[in-house]
């Protein structure tokens, strides 16, 4: 009797067990059939013909495919898969009103019904505009590519409540004007440097951005002998630099995107002005650059924004990143933006993953809350959700100065990790 | 140099380029007369006109209109002083209907402020003006669009067009030419109606039979000096206006004829 | 009046001989109206039209929704091109300068006082439309080709004068702005207006003031020899395309709420100018209707990254070269006349 | 100063170099060529990657490329052009567009492998690379070069419009259309020559000045612009309105940049041509006006 109920009963408890383990194994195999059906999906706004653009994409490609290779994304209990979808915004083109801009990142918004947005725009104008945007239908957006301007997060300090969604992964000018200042005050302590000679493109952004600088530097003892604003695309500069060699300044500061600054610094190499060439050079930037002048581009010092466009591990993530986009894309990362992009997909995965869901509050809370180890360092953002650049990886991401040494961009500041890392070296007319 | 003249021209000058279009033309139009200008082709009969209506600015010179300079004003202002002109090249707004070509003088200050600001029926006004210099009512044609109309109803439009601006001085280039007889005898009674209004006219023609029918005084331009002035009759007898018209001789022998029977 | 033009297009390629249907015939005046049919057939084109416009927002999505607007302003402009091309002889490239003048105007005013856009839409139509013509005035002496390329170089003009002074906001422009109340007020404004401002330029073509813009079209010299000052009407003319494409423009700068240089941005001159030339030059109409084709299009083409554009400039050369007449003439002709073949 | 006078010639020839080709083209066919800027930067792109990717020799690349310059000039006017004279609208749209095909042509990205040009990156050599000093104002060698290159430029197109026959025909046809015609002168063939020869300068032009600074698409409408502004004021079709014009700018910039700083450059631009027209509406030697008020 009670041998037949023990055996009844430990039959029902296996069968209960083992229909219990069948159910939830089905279900573990709907859930995943869901998730691979249902993919998260990440609108990119990016100025697919724009240098500043095919950098970001090419960061978040590599990004999204490391990850769905790895298995995706853990929402909750499942694995989802990341979807870019990439809408060319043809900003920073002639003749493309910000209306259009605006109404492709609506595309993604009302049509595509993606989860979050990322990518550009990269021109502020429309990228600050395109803020309304996110606060008005309620998707997060990360900008990673370009769009530095102060008035962005002084934009989102005006009014945190409205513009929660909008973060901003890519840097802020404030900052590299402070990198900047910084790396001069160290010449000025390692070469007794304190003249310097302003050169930059007569655009409102660089006007404003110069003045700052000059007033900063003078503040830190410096003096300024010599101020030249150029028409953008002029194309001959031996006026302001013959000016620049009379005036005895140490070092030419330049503030300048446009691309004939490769001639600028040609001219400087053949005049052999006795001022070394700091700043903001979009030109020498691409790794191209070398060839472009023919090598009279040594020693130009110019800024990526960002850690791991060079291979100096500021974090043992660095070196990976910067050979994992040599295998896939066949270049080195040119500049600003292939970082920055590449960062904000992972970014974008941790708070998913923290958050549990990809509901747009949820995600803030979790953004906002975001302290991981990247490329670039350890990603943070202020309470005007703009990511902390610092010195410190372990506190904030950095910035990387580079000079043009012998064919290679050598991060020369700041002088964290090792790899291609150096000295600033001195073009021999300067040597004493 | 009478003193009621109310066209006074005096040694206009115009030249373009090298070639010198008027040279010192000068004469007197008194009010109510009806003046003719004649003479060979490119002698600057049409540019007399762009110059006294300001489509064309003198070199040198004077147009007075009653004690007024109006020298080199604008051609709007001159008409809206009532001095109105056809153009030789027919010049209908061809995406018009003929009587809508009228509305555009009946629209102009000038009559705005003759029937003081009040605008009437405009139609009505343009269809009875085409009655008038002979645009056959009830044939339509004045509803006709202009582009589709022959010459000879172009012409008059040009005309009707100066009518509808109530001038004190029209200026005619050729309305005459390019007319059969019939659609010419057709036109003069107008003009002779005009006249009788107190209308000031000055004619530029070719078809001098006409012409000297109806002025009382002409001039003769060669080369852009003015050869002579006189009555027609002075004129048909003036051996150096049978020079300026070489070939135009016989032309002119038939007015003589017709001189003599009147 | 306007229809009577399909029976003018003269056809280069093939002897076709046209008769008016006689029902268009008795159409011509409106007093002719005697039977349903004559009625129907006067309405219907109109009717579809209206209906038509007015039921598209119901039947997209969101997204196409908002093309739908964008779509209406650029048939504004183009309507205003055209009314400045075929019914005053300006060819004025320089639409562009229209929404810019709007879109500041009216972006200032709720931007420095908060004033809501529904007055500042209004006030920037007007205030805008002056400011244009003003600006436009010394070029309105000079014809056809100059008028075009001078027009076209104003609002780039602009632009740099705002960046060098760094006014309204410089390179980066004032954003924030007061948005429209909802989705479907944003649309049917646009539309309405749009549909609004198409029949009003219809009627005041054959209103007298139209006939003098017509005039000085087919002959300013003549104008001014009836005492006429032609730069004065030139000047109403633009302050009427004005008063149309600054509404466009401050109804653009509120839809987004924001203003910047680019909204002078040269695709505002240029794309209007294509669809009137596919919609059919001086039919009005054509424009609107190209310009509800032409965006939509160019969105849907957006894929293709610049491919996208070297499609719309062939559809563009396409339609110049192969049917200069525009798709209204040739509709509108379908609808009046028979056609046969007619050997010579 | 002496700077101002050196850079201000420069500039003013830089000028006149852009607009050599449209000028010639709107003289003697009366077509406004708004494809000029594309194939402006088009031959620069063209010449580049003749050189880089197919590694010709410089000269050849040249050659090649101003050929197809003039090929394609001659094509926009058979297949566009062609129907469309006497309608302005629709001259400038059509042309306009094709130069926006062009434009956005050499950009295509990845479309059966090809790799549009985009980015800072393309640099023509320079045919001189050095420095010269003249009276104490350096200055580099390819600019000298493009001061020569521009007068004996303008000096062949006057030799080639007097003593040629092709030339002498093309000058009739820019002086009296239908006497020319009468004398049994192909307008069509003309123009069509015209827009080829005028797509070449542009070409010329571009190889000239384009060593100086980097080939961008952008350039083009600049180009296009500046050509427009050049025989706006020197009024359409004139030839030494054109080069008068083209001094006048060049100098007018130096010295607003040189005063004003370089923002208001444009603003100097298009103020002048503005002005210019307020008080001379046809250029300061265009005739057209002139003519129109003759009835």
């Amino acid at each position: 009797m009670d041998e037949s109920r023990r055996d009844f009963l430990k039959k029902a408890g296996i069968t209960v067990i083992g229909a219990g383990a069948a159910m939830t194994g089905l279900g573990q195999g709907i859930e995943d059939v869901w998730a691979k059906a249902n993919p998260i999906l990440v609108g990119c706004p990016v100025p697919r013909a724009s240098a500043y653009g095919q950098n970001g994409e090419r960061g978040m490609l590599l990004a999204a495919e490391q990850i769905n290779a790895a298995g995706g994304v853990r929402v909750g209990k499942v694995m989802r898969p990341l979807e870019l979808l990439i809408a060319d915004t043809r900003d920073e083109e002639p003749g493309v009103p910000t209306s259009e801009v605006l109404l492709s990142i609506e595309k993604l918004i009302l049509q595509k019904k993606v989860n979050v947005l990322m990518g550009g725009p990269c021109m502020s104008e429309c990228s600050i505009a395109a803020m309304d945007l996110y606060a008005k239908y309620k998707v997060v957006d990360l900008v990673t590519i370009g769009s530095y301007s102060p008035s962005w997060d002084q934009k989102v300090e005006k009014d945190r409540e409205r513009y929660k969604y909008s973060f901003r992964v890519s840097g802020s000018v404030k900052w590299y004007i402070k990198e900047a200042i910084d790396l001069l005050n160290q010449l000025k302590r390692e070469h007794k440097f304190d003249k310097m000679f302003i050169s930059i493109d007569d655009s409102l952004m660089c006007r404003k951005a110069a003045e700052i600088v000059q007033g900063l530097a003078v503040k830190s003892g410096w003096q300024v002998v010599g101020f030249d604003k150029h028409p953008i695309a002029s194309t001959d500069f031996s006026v302001a630099l013959s000016e620049c060699k009379k005036s005895g300044a140490q070092v030419l500061f330049i503030w300048a995107y446009a691309p004939e600054t490769s001639i600028l610094l040609r001219q400087w190499a053949d005049m052999e002005v006795s001022a070394l060439p700091i700043g903001f050079i979009g030109a020498a930037e691409d790794p191209g650059f070398w060839n472009q002048t023919k090598g009279k581009g040594a020693y130009t010092i110019a800024t990526l924004s960002e850690a791991g466009n060079t291979p100096v591990s500021v974090t043992p993530k660095t070196i990976n990143f910067y050979n994992a986009f040599l295998k896939r894309w066949r270049v080195p990362p040119r500049s600003t933006g292939c970082v920055s992009a590449y960062e904000g997909v992972y970014v974008l995965k941790d708070a998913i993953e923290r958050a549990g869901s990809v509901e747009p509050d949820a995600l803030v809370a979790a953004l906002e809350k975001s302290n991981l180890p990247l490329v670039r360092g350890t990603v943070k953002f202020d309470q005007n959700h703009q990511i902390v650049y610092g010195y410190d990886p372990q506190a904030s991401v950095l910035g990387n100065w580079v000079q043009w040494q012998d064919k290679k961009r050598i991060t020369v500041f700041p002088q964290v990790g090792k790899g291609d890392l150096g000295r600033i070296k001195l073009p021999p007319w300067m040597k004493k | 140099m009478s003193a009621e003249a109310l066209i006074r021209v005096q040694n206009l000058n115009k030249s373009f380029g090298g070639v010198q279009a008027t040279k010192h033309v000068s004469f007197d139009i008194n009010k109510g007369e009806i003046i003719g200008v004649i003479g060979p082709n490119g002698s600057g009969k049409t540019t007399l006109i762009n110059l006294m209506t300001g489509f064309v600015k003198p070199d040198s010179g004077k147009v007075y209109y009653g004690n007024k300079d109006i020298t080199g004003w604008d051609p709007a202002k001159i008409a809206d002083i009532g001095i109105a002109r056809t153009f030789q090249v027919c010049r209908p707004y061809h995406s018009l209907p003929a009587y809508k070509n009228l509305i555009v003088p009946l629209k102009s200050p000038r009559i705005l402020r003759s029937r003081g600001g009040r605008s009437g029926d405009r139609d009505a006004v343009a269809i009875d003006l085409l009655e008038e210099i002979g645009f056959e009512r009830d044939a339509f044609v004045p509803y006709k669009v202009a582009s589709t109309l022959p010459l000879g109803y172009l012409k008059r439009l040009e005309l009707a067009r100066c009518m509808a601006l109530k001038p004190d001085v029209i200026l005619c280039d050729e309305v005459f030419s390019g007319l059969s007889a019939s659609e010419i005898t057709s036109i003069v009674p107008v003009i002779e109606k005009l006249q009788m209004s107190g209308i000031t006219i000055l004619m530029i023609e070719h078809r001098l039979r006409e012409l000297f029918r109806l002025v009382n005084k002409v001039v003769v331009l060669t080369f852009g000096e003015k050869l002579m002035e006189g009555t027609p009759a002075e004129v048909v007898a003036d051996k150096r206006v049978r020079e300026a018209y070489l070939g135009a001789e016989t032309e002119v022998k038939i007015s003589e004829e017709e001189q003599v029977e009147c | 009046m306007e229809m009577s033009m399909s029976t003018e297009t003269v056809q280069k390629e093939r002897r076709k001989e046209r008769l008016d249907r006689g029902i268009k015939v008795r159409c011509e005046s409106l007093y002719g109206l005697t039977t349903w049919r004559e009625i129907c057939y006067l309405m219907l084109p109109r009717t579809a039209l209206i209906g038509g416009v007015l039921l598209l927002p119901l039947l997209v999505d969101p997204y196409w929704q908002r093309v739908l607007c964008v779509a209406g302003v650029y048939a504004l402009l183009a309507l205003s091109f055209d009314f400045l091309a075929q019914y005053v002889g300006l060819v004025c490239l320089g639409g562009a300068f229209f929404v810019g003048a709007g879109g500041y105007v009216s972006g200032i005013l709720n931007d420095s006082w908060g004033w809501s856009p529904f007055i500042t839409i209004p006030i920037a139509s007007v205030v805008g439309a002056a400011i244009s013509t003003l600006i436009l005035l010394p070029c309105l002496r000079l014809r056809g080709v100059y008028f075009a390329i001078v027009s076209f170089m104003i609002p780039m003009l602009t632009v740099n004068i705002i960046v060098a002074l760094n006014i309204f906001g410089g390179t980066e422009g004032i954003s924030a702005l007061a948005n429209l109340p909802n989705v479907w007020f944003d649309q049917y404004i646009i539309l309405g207006i749009m549909i609004a401002s198409l029949f009003a330029m219809r009627r005041l073509a054959v209103e007298d003031i139209g006939l003098v813009f017509r005039a000085i079209k087919d002959n300013d010299q003549a104008v001014r020899a009836s005492g006429i000052s032609i730069t004065w009407y030139k000047a109403k003319a633009v302050f009427i395309a004005g008063l149309i494409g600054c509404f466009a423009g401050a109804y653009l700068s509120h839809q987004y709420g924001w203003l910047g240089i680019s909204l002078f941005a040269m695709d505002f001159s240029i794309l209007p100018i294509a669809a009137t030339v596919m919609g059919g030059p001086g039919t009005l109409v054509g424009p609107v209707l190209g310009a509800l084709i032409l965006t939509p299009l160019s969105e849907a083409l957006r894929g293709f990254g610049q491919l996208r554009v070297v499609i719309y400039c062939l559809v563009l050369i396409g339609f110049i070269v192969y049917k200069p007449e525009g798709l209204m003439n040739y509709i509108t002709r379908k609808y009046e006349q028979f056609e046969h073949w007619k050997e010579v | 100063m002496l700077e101002i006078i050196v850079y201000g010639v420069v500039n003013s020839v830089v000028f006149a170099l852009i607009a050599l080709g449209f000028t010639l083209v709107y003289g003697v066919s009366r077509l406004p060529n708004f494809a000029h800027g594309a194939i402006y930067v088009m031959v620069g792109f063209l010449t580049w990657s003749f050189v880089n990717d197919l590694h010709l020799w410089y000269p050849v690349a040249i050659v090649l490329s101003l050929a197809i310059a003039a090929v394609l000039g001659a094509l926009i006017y058979r297949l566009v052009l062609i129907r469309l004279r006497g309608m302005p609208t629709s001259e400038i749209i059509g042309s306009f567009a094709f130069g926006l095909i062009i434009l956005e042509g050499l950009r295509l990205q990845g479309i059966g492998g090809f790799k549009g040009f985009i980015g800072p990156f393309y640099v023509l050599p320079a045919f001189i690379d050095a420095k010269v000093n003249i009276m104490g104002v350096i200055i580099d060698a390819q600019r000298l070069v493009i001061v020569g290159a521009g007068i004996l430029l303008i000096a062949a197109l006057w030799l080639y419009t007097k003593y040629t026959k092709v030339g002498l025909a093309l000058k009739a046809i820019a002086q009296d259309e239908q006497a020319a015609m009468m004398l049994g002168v192909d307008s069509d063939r003309m123009a069509m020559i015209s827009l080829g020869l005028g797509s070449a300068l542009a070409g010329l032009a571009a190889l000239l000045i384009l060593p100086l600074g980097n080939v961008t698409a952008e350039a083009g409408y600049r180009v296009l612009v500046y050509a427009l502004a050049v025989c706006i004021i020197g009024g359409l079709g004139s030839w030494a309105g054109a080069i008068t014009a083209s001094f006048a700018l060049g100098f007018a910039m130096i010295l607003s940049n040189s005063f004003f700083g370089a923002v208001w450059e444009s603003v100097v631009l298009v103020g002048t041509i503005i002005l210019i027209l307020i008080f001379k509406p046809s250029g300061l030697l265009g005739k057209q006006k002139e003519l129109e008020e003759r009835t």
